[in-house]
């Protein structure tokens, strides 16, 4: 089997390059490539189009980055809490583009999938359709979506094998699957690398095809936006 | 008047046996608090789980579990994860048969404004116009008035539109409404010690009354 | 966790009706509804609409139903090697729509997804592109699809549990996620069915809310159709 | 003239370390027997399998594990088990980087028909068009004439096309040849005692030949 470790975060992301659209995996900050992220912070980057569910909070995940300033655009279906964002909106240094988020999933979807445009009803009626193809099907009206893809995806998930193979936990599976496949190139970093065979063929959430490069991230910090414990 | 757990409780009752259900944030997600232990339901959270289980105990808290409000939680039996394209697929292709969620705005026709404020930060629309676009029976959950007094129960919403025709009833701290399919806020119930005149000041959209109007119960 | 169990193939297909349209998961005939097909042989139904990538062998699978004059048309990528098939459609006592394989599972699946339409490139320059909207994106062309649905959905898993979580084993798994989805009431049997919470929920292939009612199976034949074996 | 192993062993000398590939049914299937032990590749079986092992002994035969061709297959170490969509997103996305199958015709802008003869019983063509619509690189295997002796390399097919524009090399029973971009077969390689001319007979569509031509090498 094709054996695509390499040995570091910073390694693995030698070639990003300024101007580049990048996927990053995650939910809020649970998923999120966190070494890759850090590994991009020490590189001299600008110009960054960052396609991620959301944009971290200002001192932890993508917002680091927006923080040193690396990006240009954010497309996103919900940024949050997020002070330095805030102020980089207003001012016209950053771009966004806000996308429901199902249509977001649904698009880096297609992206992998080689599905260049499909229909899906989300913001028919909102000033999400302003100037896209509105179709009825059934009765019911349709938007017309284009697919998303990126030259770099970041990804992160939880066991994965030196083909590439991965398997994510708990929620934090999220958006990372659809991303590792909408790159062209897509960089995964995993909690435990292990030997190709030792994971369950039948329970791999992402083949390997889609990655081109592991390893085995460090320190993870996992952060938590809202602990929120029961007493029982 | 209702507090938020009253209007939680109040819609808990339209929880039927056997739902796959979807709560917003807010209110809704205190609705899990009052679904009758004798039905089955499966609450879906849309960031890739169904079966979202009590919020966990110190011991038990999973950075890697968490809801679409970034909670920690825990998993019910038999419960599933999946990826964000699966979870709205799932809402999409209508297999959700309950959505209930919060708005700013309400129209007579069942237009919902929720996500934006026009000259505010705008912090995105997350799930909510997949939810509202796709969903069967939706059911809001807010306030029938603003702070300032102002109805939030409108002939046309002012506000940046989340999705159209969609909402089905609504549950108010005075009143519990239907949307008519023809248009119109039919008043179902009067919060306990509210009048039907204090509901037809507070609703600026078209109210239909019908009969007489009985009282919420609560058990 | 709410239950689906129903006692046998029998009560579960109970309310199929003629002229419905089922989806019937298998490629081949692996990973067909074995019990569920049975249980249809045994009941007066005509007129049906089979979404099925084969159409089975002369007898066994959906070969079987042909024979026995139950089906108007297939719906099918393949359909192979049998001998009853081709006499009824020559005869036109049978309607044969044919799709490629890859656009097949993508209409299941939209079916499944709420989305009406996508597009493809499989088929351009072909006669499945007559009557069909063509657009270019990027340079290339593409076809305009519509989603598949279905009044009920067949599929047959390994492993599954009372609230209708599944999972499939090897190749076996092929169209079955995706017609469960698809269908308005879908019928799962598995070889072995167990009490919600005993699946790893990380592990199941197909949710449970897509399946309305499952049971377990009995006397699986699994027939081969290419037995080939190496001699080491 | 080559054998259809000889064909197999000559398209195998195209394979690249590190490819995803998919064979189609027939000689493409034989092309695995071929692939240098050195080079680390994976083959993808269409029904959900990355990373196809060996036929079974007697003793490992299990039904729930086919190729395309519904023959028993193994799993090779690393493998990964998939449904039908996802396994054509892979095909579609390009995520595959070689798709090597047979053809009835083909013509000299890399047109192919192999799914299909008017008047004869039509068995579907299930991956083939999603195959041919979609991969970067499509090598074809076929004998150069019919059987009776008429071309099958044309100007353009006579028979339903399965895919247009895609067929990057063929290789036959007497030559190897790539489809240039403008159109055309260009002679790459000669099979061992046939000569330019019988090609040139043998071929209806546009023929290139530019220099010497080499004979195929064989190890």
């Amino acid at each position: 089997m094709i054996n695509k470790t390499v040995a570091d975060a910073k390694v693995a992301v030698a070639d990003v390059f300024s101007d580049s659209v990048l996927m990053l995996g995650g939910f809020g900050l649970s998923g999120i490539p966190e070494n890759c992220i850090q590994a991009l912070l020490e590189k001299d980057l600008s110009g960054l189009t960052c396609i991620s569910n959301n944009a971290g909070v200002d001192d932890f995940g993508i917002g680091l980055m927006l923080k040193k300033k690396m990006v240009k655009k954010m497309i996103s279906s919900y940024v949050g809490e997020n002070a330095e964002f805030e102020r980089q909106l207003l001012s016209g240094e950053l771009e966004v583009e806000l996308i429901p988020q199902g249509t977001l999933a649904e698009r880096v979807r297609a992206g992998g999938a080689g599905i260049p445009a499909f229909f899906t009803p989300a913001g028919v009626g909102t000033e999400v359709a302003d100037g896209k193809e509105i179709r009825e099907f059934e009765g019911k009206l349709y938007l017309l979506e284009r697919w998303l893809k990126a030259d770099f995806a970041f990804v992160k998930a939880w066991k994965g094998d030196t083909a590439g193979n991965l398997i994510f936990k708990g929620t934090a599976r999220n958006f990372n699957p659809m991303m590792a496949a909408a790159g062209r190139i897509t960089i995964a970093e995993v909690e435990e690398l292990v030997p190709a065979g030792e994971l369950d063929p039948n329970a791999i959430h992402t083949p390997g095809i889609y990655v081109q490069r592991i390893f085995q991230g460090k320190d993870y910090e996992k952060r938590i936006e809202q602990r929120t414990v029961s007493k029982r | 008047m209702l507090n938020k757990d009253q209007i939680a409780q109040r819609i808990a009752k339209e929880v039927q046996n056997g739902q796959y259900i979807n709560l917003g944030i807010g209110i809704p997600t205190l609705v899990a608090n009052y679904i009758p232990d004798n039905l089955e339901v499966v609450l879906q959270s849309e960031n890739g789980l169904l079966g979202i289980g009590p919020f966990p105990t110190e011991d038990k808290i999973d950075p890697d579990l968490i809801n679409a409000g970034k909670q920690t939680i825990t998993m019910a039996k038999g419960s599933v994860l999946f990826n964000s394209a699966e979870s709205f697929a799932m809402i999409r292709g209508g297999h959700v048969h309950l959505t209930i969620l919060g708005a700013m705005e309400v129209s007579e026709t069942g237009d919902i404004a929720n996500w934006k404020i026009p000259g505010k930060m705008v912090k995105g629309m997350g799930g909510a116009m997949d939810l509202v676009a796709s969903a069967e029976n939706i059911i809001v959950a807010m306030q029938h008035c603003s702070r300032d007094g102002k109805s939030k129960l409108l002939q046309k919403c002012s506000l940046p539109i989340t999705g159209i025709r969609c909402v089905k009833k609504i549950v108010t701290d005075i009143a519990v409404l239907d949307i008519l399919p023809e248009g119109g806020f039919k008043l179902i119930e009067r919060a306990p010690g509210v009048s039907v005149e204090e509901i037809k000041e507070k609703t600026a959209g078209k109210l239909v009354v019908e009969g007489e109007i009985p009282e919420m119960k609560f058990d």
